[in-house]
């Protein structure tokens, strides 16, 4: 027992060390290209971090948007830079004596904090423990996001679509390809979609009682919808208008109209404890669906449309 | 006192009235609107009673009063206005359309000064009727000429440091009722008055713009003068405050003025300006019986009260010439002392932006490290410092060590 | 029929213009309708609201039913109403304004983003969760740079890559610092944190972060690097929205931690805020009056005004809750003045094609209407009386006086003196003779309006005052201060 | 030392690591690379606190919001990188210009 905890102290004081050094790596590298490759693998990192401290519902979102979505997003930005970008000198490093003494004394007083905290707090587990039975699902992770702070949630998702927003305003539409695609990577993604399909509908059924939900499925189906674009599948002609914008507002309006309906009940978005599990799942399949597209959208970085609509 | 009185309406009345006429689209539905404008002022002014009305809900409390002495200024007020209108329908070509809101707001604003009880409601009726009438000054031209503007621009120096003066004196008696007469009160409100009457040394304003004025607004020019002169009786405690000093610089100012106008007024001047130098020739007397006022309170107990006749008198006298007044010169001969307070104007912002560069930093370096210390400065100045991205973020940092370390 | 009093004006106040947001998305032609119509519910609501807090007192809701510490809660008092009911004012004005100004591409996406943004602002004001104040913070910052950058061009582009990166840089460091309270005191609630907080490191931490992360946001002295190029570089409605409101905002959240979690340990930290608002004051109004174009100028003057804000709080802990009322005010109004002030702004520079003061006089002469809203917005920023910023500066001066402040009351009597510098070195321009004569654009009545009403709103704050006080004291937002 | 407190100092080590390049870095990419490193120092601290209970199961709270804070920065980061696009467009290169037109 003693070496087994020593063992796991050991671990993860290398996975901590090694969070560090990626980091300063990634931060302070010379090429930018190189900086991009390691922060997804810092992402893969975070997301063993996740998994050591129980927290396995983040440890999928982190894996699926932090490490996977967002370094698409950061490659497909620095294809976009002008290329003598790319691997530009660090700044001069002088006379930084300051700052570096202020970031110390921050860091230092935010360790004793930490460290003043008691040993162990229970936070709001009991809380939630008690009124996990009438919230409709078993996973603590989507009850507090769907029914306890859902408000939260609603919010969140309109964030998504405010950012959606403004990249449509500022985004470019990139006319040509640059150069078809391998046959590795077509292959790849005629094997690799469907298995993403299917792990998304699993995540989303999964989230009730297990890890899993509405983001970790809707990241994992953008990534598979970001893989077809990347093979040159012609998603962005497929999905215009008034169709894409649907699916897009799905999540928000099932949430906005939920909203509405609880509200003729005087509580907003308190749900009825016998339909609670149901409205959840809809809820879910709704945002799921919503934040796929989004995010495939914010991958895209411009406003698709068909030929007949104006600019 | 309560405002379901009729007499109090009245009061409100007064005042309320000019400014609802000032809306064009009320206006149009009245024929002779100068001359309704000031009706309910003339009707105050034939009711034999004195009597006062607040309310609490207006800038926290203020109210209007009519009283003996505010009678002979209202009355003043009225005559002017009056003669004003009477100008106006005798020559309408001359008055274009969008002066009459200007011109109601200003009437608004002296009735309300006239009458006004307290400093506050005097303060803001005073920043209503200086502002409109610095419209006034420029819209009442029919073709605004470039001495007009001077004039105008004059006035509007010297109004936004009188009302900046007053709002100090008036924040110096509010708060602290024990320093009401202390010496730096009087002299704030003195200094105020002598921007705002047009008295020696800040004279050019009024002089300007009699040069260029035009005979209606000649008797206009009356109006801020007066009102000046009112404001030094209300603003001051006369009769229950002894101060020698300041009774003396006011008595040195206004002999100053007296001399100053009397030497200008015999020496051949334009057309236009003999007004000016009369109108400073008058003002300077009631500034001195002030200044007497000061330096010997009993008197002024005794023979304070004719000061009011006094000014109406004055008034009089002035509109009386206006009136003579042939219409004004080509004012291509326009004077230089405006010109001369905008130099000056210009000069003082110079000063000081030298001197908040760190000029005397400069100075001991020697000259010529001064020009390119005051050049890198105006180029690479704390702007650019300031909005470097990593020297503002550094300054967040420690602005949050800051907090976390004062803080208990 | 439900009876007017049980209808939830404070939920549909946030979720109303989320709804009307998803359709305009959707339907885009429906774009105009559906903002125009959104803002005018709004005002009901608000009015409603206004209404029932006046009746019932605060305002206080479980969302989903779930109390606190589990669920999150919704608080209205009296100064969420006077925030809620400033949006509106400045919202009305700008919908009528924004109406007019974009084109048809830009106003697909101006009018979705602009409902979102009320919707965040809402939440925001009525939000007692500093998690939840978190989100609501970012989609106010998210949408404000989209709304920033959305006319293009290097200025704005550059203006809004800065905001963005330091609004992130401060939602982040207050997310430190709830994350630091949550797991001190187990809860996110306002209420719930007010009751368990003492005196230990956590707090200072906290204090430290979200105080930096927020002051950031509200661009206080030093830390307002990022705002004369963001607000003078956006589109004119947005400019003025950045300076009416989205300042107000994160000011909104640091007095509600203040006043609810930090004023009794503060002392020194209340004497930090009032030196940096007094050197803000200074510096603010001494750039205002340097600037040679217009937008630069009115947004260098928002850094001065904040810093009025600012220098209340070393006051308070003697002055209580009326310099607290003095504050709330000063916001109110300095909020309508400097939209319209920004509005009219937008108008000349439309009409002359350009904004640099020194050319301004024949576009300042053509436009009368704008004139006018620029000069009477500025008597409020300049606190002469009748104006509402008379009432607040007048406030914040008394307590500052009868405190022996002096040297305070001084730099807000020069900020003052400054103020009117630069706002008659715009309006003096009106009068003297143009040179050059651009062709000369038509401006819409309603952008003209617009920018008039609002600064004839802020003139009539000064004589409202003991209603607006009335309105500010339910739920005792400022408590127990008073000595 | 326990494992909640080596990986919450972790966590402030980011944050403090992710500070600092923000700040001395002129190039947009890293910029935003660093606030995405800041962003998970928090979280990080946010779920290594949440270990702290007496039963085996974590509180659920702190991931939540994680989760939510997790959907939030990348789609601030989705915004800041198409925003720093058009930057480098314009300034001809993927850094902030300090002086404005004219």
């Amino acid at each position: 027992m003693e070496k087994v905890t020593l063992l796991i102290m050991l671990f993860d004081l290398l996975l901590g060390l090694g969070l560090l050094w990626l980091a300063w790596q990634l931060l302070e590298s010379r090429n930018l290209f190189k900086a991009v490759v390691l922060f997804v693998a810092f992402g893969l990192l975070m997301a063993l971090a996740w998994v050591r401290l129980d927290a396995p519902d983040v440890a999928l979102a982190e894996a699926a948007i932090g490490a996977g979505l967002t370094g698409a997003l950061l490659m497909a930005a620095l294809a976009k830079l002008p290329s003598r970008d790319k691997s530009e000198p660090l700044a001069d490093e002088k006379g930084h004596w300051l700052l570096r003494l202020a970031l110390l004394l921050v860091a230092a007083g935010l360790g004793y904090v930490v460290h003043s905290l008691p040993e162990s707090a229970p936070g709001l587990s009991a809380e939630i423990a008690n009124n996990l039975a009438s919230s409709g699902v078993n996973n603590p992770v989507t009850a507090v996001l769907l029914n306890f702070r859902g408000y939260d949630t609603l919010l969140e998702l309109m964030v998504l679509m405010l950012a959606l927003l403004g990249v449509w305003s500022l985004g470019i539409e990139r006319s040509t390809r640059e150069e078809p695609v391998g046959p590795v990577l077509t292959t790849l993604v005629q094997f690799l979609t469907p298995l993403l399909i299917l792990v998304a509908a699993y995540l989303l059924w999964a989230g009730a009682d297990a890890p899993g939900g509405a983001f970790q499925a809707g990241a994992v189906l953008a990534a598979a919808m970001v893989l077809l674009l990347l093979a040159g599948w012609p998603l962005q002609g497929l999905l215009t208008g008034v169709a894409l914008r649907l699916m897009l507002v799905a999540g928000p309006a099932t949430f906005v109209a939920l909203a509405g309906l609880t509200l003729l009940d005087a509580q907003l978005l308190a749900y009825p404890p016998q339909h609670a599990g149901k409205l959840i799942l809809l809820l879910e399949v709704a945002a799921t669906l919503s934040i796929a597209v989004t995010l495939a959208a914010l991958f895209l970085g411009y406003r698709p449309r068909t030929n007949k609509e104006p600019g | 006192m309560m405002n379901s009185d009729p007499y109090g309406a009245l009061l409100w009345i007064v005042v309320g009235w000019p400014l609802l006429l000032a809306i064009p689209a009320v206006r149009r539905c009245l024929p002779m609107a100068d001359y309704f404008a000031i009706l309910p002022a003339l009707l105050l002014l034939l009711l034999p009673m004195d009597f006062s009305s607040t309310l609490s809900w207006l800038l926290l409390g203020t109210g209007v009063s009519i009283d003996g002495e505010r009678r002979w200024i209202l009355a003043t007020v009225v005559l002017i206005w009056a003669l004003v209108a009477m100008k106006r329908r005798a020559t309408p070509h001359t008055t274009p359309h969008g002066q009459n809101t200007f011109y109601l707001l200003t009437l608004a604003g002296t009735l309300g000064m006239v009458m006004a009880s307290d400093r506050v409601g005097f303060f803001s009726f005073a920043t209503l009727m200086g502002y409109s009438f610095y419209g006034l000054l420029l819209w009442g031209q029919s073709k605004p000429l470039e001495a007009v503007r001077r004039g105008a621009r004059s006035y509007l120096i010297c109004l936004i440091i009188a009302d900046l003066l007053l709002f100090e004196a008036l924040l110096l008696s509010a708060f602290n009722p024990q320093m009401e007469v202390s010496r730096l009160y009087l002299l704030m409100v003195c200094g105020a008055v002598v921007l705002k009457a047009g008295i020696w040394p800040a004279h050019f304003w009024l002089n300007a713009s009699y040069r260029a004025a035009s005979p209606l607004s000649a008797l206009l020019l009356v109006l801020p003068v007066v009102m000046a002169l009112f404001a030094l009786l209300r603003w001051l405690p006369l009769g229950h405050v002894d101060d020698g000093v300041a009774g003396l610089l006011i008595l040195i100012t206004a002999g100053a003025s007296i001399l100053y106008a009397g030497w200008r007024f015999v020496q051949r001047p334009v057309q236009g300006e003999r007004l000016a130098w009369l109108s400073l020739f008058a003002s300077g007397w009631v500034i001195a019986s002030v200044g007497v006022g000061l330096i010997e309170p009993l008197w002024w107990l005794q023979y304070g009260t004719l000061i009011y006749p006094l000014i109406a008198a004055v008034a009089v006298i002035l509109l009386m010439v206006a009136l003579l007044r042939p219409p004004p010169a080509s004012p291509s001969q326009s004077g230089d002392s405006a010109l001369w307070m905008g130099r000056m104007w210009i000069g003082c912002s110079s000063l000081s932006c030298k001197l908040f560069a760190g000029y005397s930093l400069c100075y001991k370096a020697g000259l010529q490290r001064a020009k390119q210390l005051q050049n890198g400065l105006e180029r690479r100045d704390l702007i650019g410092l300031l909005s470097n991205w990593r020297n503002a973020t550094t300054l967040f940092v420690l602005l949050g060590i800051a907090l976390a370390w004062l803080v208990n | 029929m439900v009876p007017s009093s049980e209808i939830p004006w404070g939920a549909l106040l946030i979720l109303l213009p989320l709804a009307a947001a998803i359709l305009c998305f959707v339907w885009p032609k429906l774009a105009v309708v559906t903002g125009v119509v959104t803002m005018l519910l709004l005002t009901l609501a608000v009015g409603g609201f206004a209404w029932q807090l006046q009746r019932e007192g605060l305002y206080q809701h479980a969302v989903g039913g779930w109390e606190t510490p589990l669920g999150i809660g919704l608080y209205g008092d009296g100064l969420s109403l006077l925030m809620l009911a400033m949006t509106v004012l400045v919202g009305l004005a700008i919908t009528l304004y924004a109406r007019s100004y974009f084109n048809q591409k830009q106003a697909r996406v101006f009018w979705p983003l602009w409902l979102l943004l009320l919707a965040a602002l809402n939440a925001l004001f009525l939000s007692a969760d500093i998690f939840n104040l978190y989100i609501t913070l970012e989609m106010v910052g998210l949408a404000a740079v989209a709304l920033v950058a959305l006319k293009g061009g290097r200025d704005a582009l550059n203006g809004a890559m800065r905001y963005l990166l330091a609004t992130l840089l401060g939602s982040l460091t207050y997310l430190l610092g709830v994350a630091l309270l949550y797991h001190s005191y187990g809860t996110v609630d306002l209420v719930l944190l007010a009751e368990r907080i003492d005196n230990s490191p956590v707090v200072w931490a906290a204090l430290g972060l979200m105080g930096a992360g927020l002051l950031l946001k509200t661009a206080l002295f030093p830390l307002h690097f990022w705002l004369p190029a963001a607000h003078a570089s956006a589109p004119a409605p947005i400019s003025a929205l950045l300076s009416a409101l989205l300042v107000k905002a994160s000011f909104y959240i640091f007095l509600r931690l203040w006043l609810v979690l930090f004023a009794p340990l503060g002392g020194d930290v209340a004497l930090l805020l009032g030196l940096l608002g007094a050197v803000a004051i200074l510096w603010g109004s001494w750039q205002a009056l340097r600037q040679t174009r217009l937008k630069l100028l009115v947004a260098y003057s928002t850094v001065a005004q904040i810093g009025y804000l600012f220098v209340a709080f070393p006051l308070a802990a003697a002055a209580g809750a009326m310099l607290w009322n003095g504050v709330s005010y000063l916001m109110l109004s300095h909020a309508l003045a400097k939209a319209a002030m920004f509005l009219a702004a937008g108008n000349l520079l439309l009409f002359g094609g350009h904004d640099r003061i020194a050319e301004l006089d024949r576009a300042v002469q053509r436009l009368p209407i704008s004139t006018a809203a620029f000069a009477l917005a500025g008597v409020s920023i300049m606190g002469v009386p009748p104006s509402g910023g008379f009432i607040g500066k007048w406030l914040l001066l008394e307590a500052a006086i009868e405190q022996g402040y002096w040297l305070l009351a001084a730099v807000m009597v020069v900020g003052g003196l400054l103020a009117s510098a630069y706002i008659f070195k715009v309006v003096g321009y009106a009068f003297t003779r143009s040179t050059a004569t651009p062709e000369p654009q038509s401006i819409p009545m309603g952008m003209e309006w617009a920018a008039l009403l609002l600064a004839i709103a802020s003139i009539l704050l000064g004589f409202t005052a003991p209603w607006v006080f009335a309105l500010l004291g339910i739920g005792d937002p400022f408590g127990g201060g008073a000595p | 030392m326990n494992t909640a407190l080596l990986y919450s100092l972790v966590g402030i080590g980011l944050f403090s690591l992710g500070l600092y390049a923000l700040i001395v870095h002129a190039h947009l990419l890293r910029k935003i690379l660093a606030i995405n490193v800041m962003g998970s120092g928090v979280f990080l601290l946010l779920i290594a606190l949440a270990k702290r209970t007496a039963t085996p199961l974590p509180d659920a709270v702190p991931h939540a919001m994680v989760i939510t804070g997790i959907v939030v920065t990348v789609a601030a980061t989705a915004l800041a990188l198409t925003l720093m696009v058009r930057v480098a467009m314009e300034n001809h290169r993927a850094e902030l210009s300090d002086q404005s037109q004219e």
